[in-house]
């Protein structure tokens, strides 16, 4: 076909509109200014930063990285440099860049989350939240949020209640059923959901028979999980009535067309942005072509469209 | 920041588990600073994953123009790759990466220390530092397990430098640990070195900079690190340093970016 | 060292006494005959069969495998001949065997595995059961019995109240807290844990843009889930008094002794059979050669001898 | 079930996706019969992470001894690896596996079948029917989408097999699908052949299936599916077949072990 049929890859997120559906995810991009070298962020559907909390956090001691078949396994411990450090040192470059800025939050308690919403609500330069309900809570003995429904309504709500600005919540996949924290959050008003966060992993130095993050226990990202976020998103698709963003081993234009295809409305790409930066920008060309070559010109013709032939799901194995 | 394949020109063994890797890439040649670093994809396919981070050990701007020459040790899956690759092949080469070396005054005398692998970015630092036109004196104090570990003496002395060799087996040159004998010929010098250049295990590193610290030498350090991205983006190749006005402790420096080059007097050890 | 030096492999998993800790894993080594020819049964410290139920299931449509990054997606449904034709097809061959025989079994009701222990006990030629609990209960709605304490007690309590044979109780990952489920199944009675099974995994084909398995879901196996099954064995060892028996990506003696040092007992090779037929035979010699080169003659010297530095542990990432 | 490294005695490409990769290994060329096959690990790191099956396409008893040659089309990550595979080089092979192909009577007239890279294993079936003093006449259609496909046919001809292609395009032979010509052919013939042997994509199996079913031909067929272990262990290469005496429906045959040779009746077709 003509290379020159006009293409639109525009999405539409609920409040959250995006000139194409490829984002980066929280923590593989920095605040942005890392890679844009490489990367011109204006050229991403919508940029995901750094996780923030309240106050500075030191993070984890090293190791905090191993590389495992397929993946990596990291702990950094959230570390970031605040609240007051972002909106004064981060975002006055955030801010004129022609990207939506979406930015990641997380605390060890509800209030915790409350301010934080508070604090970023009408900030110039800020185009929506994304709740990290990844993270322990220290009130509930360091049990994560998002890993039971109760606490994932509570921050959810917390949030919503003091924004006005678009809110994705991200669910983790270290739980029993996604669906039933996907439902609690939705009704606790979140706009969007994006998953998968890391999967809770480890490995072991066996000169040293120490693990090889000083946290013992790390995330898993990269392709290796790729299996588990596609599953996950499809599952949540079919219950949820928010646009749902998928992540998790996403290194190819073709792995973010599976999670197109499954439902997800758009998608982000994590550690692929270490071993090859510029390849959200090779997504994004990658979409169109695949358009192209098959005389469609909205990628909202794709997304979503998968065909189940018939025989029973159920999952047997 | 640049991203580019980079032609092999060779790849050989020089010891037991060192290999010269010769590469063609005038973008990057042109730019990087003796210290700084590349990260290295070693093929396109997801088996290693992530990147290798890797110094430039010699440059050659002129035989082909824009070349240089990494030193690399196997040490895992990596490396062992790396092995594998041949002259022509290309590798993906991500940099320059982090902050090098600072060079010294017009006539400031200078101490390197190296151990083992640490050797790796020394001779491009210390091509820079003689045709700075600085005066010196040179010593390079370097330490390996064997005398496998002590490649590329020569051209260190080519440069005017003097070279003392230590091995933990005594195979080569004083026998024992290369920072206690450093220590004592510290001790017997009436005139101590400007700068110290220092590269190698945390161990070591850390003896030399509290030796530094002792003898009021600025020292200056290349660190290692497991790293993600290589750029400042991932946070995970932390390295704790003194807190900075106002910022709370711990204090993880990211050693990609406000590394790999430290002043001894930021760290804090363990 | 002397090659000579007598080295011990020998491992007791309660009333279980392997004469090596490397054991082949269920549907992924047949019944024992189809890798004879490489792998002489002997060598084994025990053998999983391929689960059976009490009637012969036909199992899932095709295509029921495909691969990922570092890993395999299955689903091949359960198929087996069922018990009867177990008992008078493939148990004869077994008999003779001088090596363990666990025979790994899976229902739809609890009323159906409790059936299958009392079929299988006092069997001459079976020296032990591995209950898979990551099967759908019928009666609860496709729920899987291992992702529910409750149900996961009542499976594992009727099969105990059946058989004399050493019952081991096989998890599944795919739940929050695995701990949880390991201290239920302790509770119901289970001689020995082995963990984990597959995780719930999808892919897509984008050119039908239909599943890659007929069964949309399949179960995720090899190295790519190999942290994750390092982590549970490890959070399970520290809560549970019965020995744990390790699984989940091994592919190599490092893996293996990966397993060892967290705390299992034993270990299973699954996938990697495929790879590499004999893995488990250089599993067993690359284990003497470890010991071997450290001065240590008794593998029990090495099992949950993980040694963490200091730090916080509790998971941040 | 032998496992083996074999070296690679060449690869070359003979069409645009289709190579020919030539292997010594006198252990399983001394056992393998027509329509077995082999796994074949490409490299012995994890990705690819499985076997991949192959069929021996012609067999070198002599030149060199126990050598044979596979044809491979480049269709995936597995595949297109193989390609970089250079002589000298080895691949770890796993086989004889499987069924193969019956062959006929003494004089027994010979229809083959074959749609695309199905053509793989009846070149070694050709040869061995030859050789067998079987008598013809010998008949091969084979179809592709284009010329390119067509490879090997002089091969054939040596043999004494007259050829009738046929490609989607009409770049070479008739054109259309193999199936139909083939159908109007038969209905010409006063003879049928004896015994139908085909191989192709799954739907070309069906139709002919059918058809040698109505004509009350016998049929081979050498059927594919993805495999996980290649011998019978994992339950992953499904066909479905008829139940056998007391079985339950719907009854799955394994191909790679009750394969990947069936015979057209025994097969259920979608
Ligand atoms: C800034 C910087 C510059 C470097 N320059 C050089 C150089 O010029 N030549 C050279 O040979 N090496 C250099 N290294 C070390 C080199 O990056 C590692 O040896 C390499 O990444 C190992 O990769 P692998 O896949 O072979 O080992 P892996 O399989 O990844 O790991 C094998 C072993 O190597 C250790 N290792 C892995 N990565 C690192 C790392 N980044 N630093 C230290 N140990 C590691 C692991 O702890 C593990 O025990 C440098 C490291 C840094 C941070
Ligand atoms: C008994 C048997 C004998 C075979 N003999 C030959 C042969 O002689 N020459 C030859 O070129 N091919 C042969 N095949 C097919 C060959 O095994 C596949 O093409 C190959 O495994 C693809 O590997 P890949 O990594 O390149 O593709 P993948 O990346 O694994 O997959 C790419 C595409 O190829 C398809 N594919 C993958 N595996 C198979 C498979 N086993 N059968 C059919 N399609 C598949 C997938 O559906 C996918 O769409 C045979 C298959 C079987 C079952
Ligand atoms: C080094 C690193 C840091 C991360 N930091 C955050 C974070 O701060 N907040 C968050 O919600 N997710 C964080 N993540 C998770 C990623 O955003 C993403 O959910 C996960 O890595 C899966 O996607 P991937 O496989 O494409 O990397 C981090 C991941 C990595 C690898
Ligand atoms: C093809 C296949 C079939 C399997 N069948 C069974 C089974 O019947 N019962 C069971 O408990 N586990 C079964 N499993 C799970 C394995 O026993 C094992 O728990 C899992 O594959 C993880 O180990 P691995 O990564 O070493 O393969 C099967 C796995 C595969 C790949
Ligand atoms: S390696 Fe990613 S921040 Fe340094
Ligand atoms: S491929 Fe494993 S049973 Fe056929």
């Amino acid at each position: 076909m003509a290379n020159d049929s006009p293409i639109s890859l525009t999405v539409e997120l609920g409040p959250l509109r995006l000139k194409n559906p490829v984002m980066v995810a929280s923590g593989t991009f920095g605040y942005g200014q890392e890679y844009a070298e490489l990367v011109p962020p204006e050229r991403l559907g919508a940029m995901v930063v750094k996780g923030i909390s309240l106050e500075p956090r030191s993070g984890n001691p090293p190791p905090r990285i191993w590389e495992t078949c397929g993946g990596m396994l990291n702990s950094i411990g959230l570390q970031n440099v605040g609240l007051r450090a972002f909106l004064e040192e981060k975002l006055p470059w955030l801010r004129p860049l022609s990207v939506p800025v979406i930015v990641n939050l997380f605390g060890n308690t509800v209030e915790e989350y409350r301010e934080l919403a508070s604090a970023l609500d009408g900030q110039e330069g800020i185009d929506g939240l994304e709740i990290n309900i990844s993270c322990p809570n220290v009130k509930a003995g360091g049990m994560t949020f998002g890993s039971d429904p109760e606490m994932a309504y509570q921050v959810v709500s917390a949030v919503k209640s003091r924004t006005n600005l678009p809110v994705i919540t991200k669910l983790t996949p270290n739980v029993t059923d996604i669906t039933v924290i996907a439902k609690a959050v939705e009704d606790a008003g979140t706009d969007i959901l994006s998953l998968i966060n890391t999967v809770a992993g480890m490995a072991v130095d066996l000169q040293t028979r120490q693990p090889r993050l000083a946290n013992v226990v790390g995330g898993l990202s990269g392709p290796a999980i790729k299996p588990i976020a596609l599953r996950m998103v499809w599952q949540v698709v079919q219950v949820s009535k928010v646009p749902v963003i998928g992540l998790g081993g996403i290194v190819s234009v073709e792995d973010a067309l599976e999670f197109l295809i499954v439902g997800a409305k758009a998608i982000q790409v994590g550690t692929a942005n270490f071993i090859n930066p510029p390849v959200t920008l090779e997504i994004i060309e990658g979409l169109e072509d695949y358009l192209r070559q098959r005389g469609l010109e909205d990628i909202n013709e794709i997304i979503g469209t998968l065909e189940i032939p018939e025989g029973p799901p159920g999952t047997e194995h | 920041m640049i991203l580019r394949n980079a032609k092999i020109l060779f790849n050989k063994r020089v010891s037991v588990d060192l290999y010269h890797m010769g590469l063609v890439c005038p973008d990057i040649a042109a730019k990087i600073q003796p210290g700084q670093f590349l990260m290295v994809r070693i093929q396109d396919r997801l088996d290693p994953l992530l990147r290798r981070p890797f110094a430039v050990h010699r440059l050659y701007p002129d035989d082909p123009p824009g070349s240089f020459e990494m030193l690399y040790k196997v040490v895992g899956r990596g490396t062992q790759l790396l092995t594998n690759m041949q002259a022509g092949d290309s590798v993906n080469l991500l940099g320059p990466l982090g902050r090098g070396f600072r060079l010294p005054e017009e006539k400031g005398s200078v101490l390197m220390v190296a151990g083992g692998i640490g050797i790796a970015p020394l001779p491009y630092l210390a091509e820079t530092i003689a045709a700075s036109g600085c005066q010196g004196p040179f010593v390079l104090w370097f330490g390996g397990k064997t005398s496998a570990d002590l490649v590329c003496v020569q051209h260190f002395n080519d440069l005017g430098f003097a070279v003392q060799l230590v091995t933990e087996d005594g195979s080569k040159g004083r026998k024992g640990l290369v920072t206690s004998h450093l220590e004592q010929w510290l001790a017997q010098q009436d005139e101590l070195p400007e700068v110290l250049y220092s590269c190698g295990p945390y161990p070591m590193q850390r003896s030399v900079a509290e030796m530094a610290a002792r003898l009021g030498i600025s020292s200056q350090l290349s660190m290692e690190a497991l790293m993600g991205c290589g750029v400042g983006a991932c946070l995970s190749c932390s390295l704790r340093c003194r807190p900075p006005e106002g910022a709370q402790d711990p204090h993880y420096a990211n050693v990609c970016q406000d590394g790999p080059v430290f002043d001894g007097e930021e760290i804090v050890w363990d």
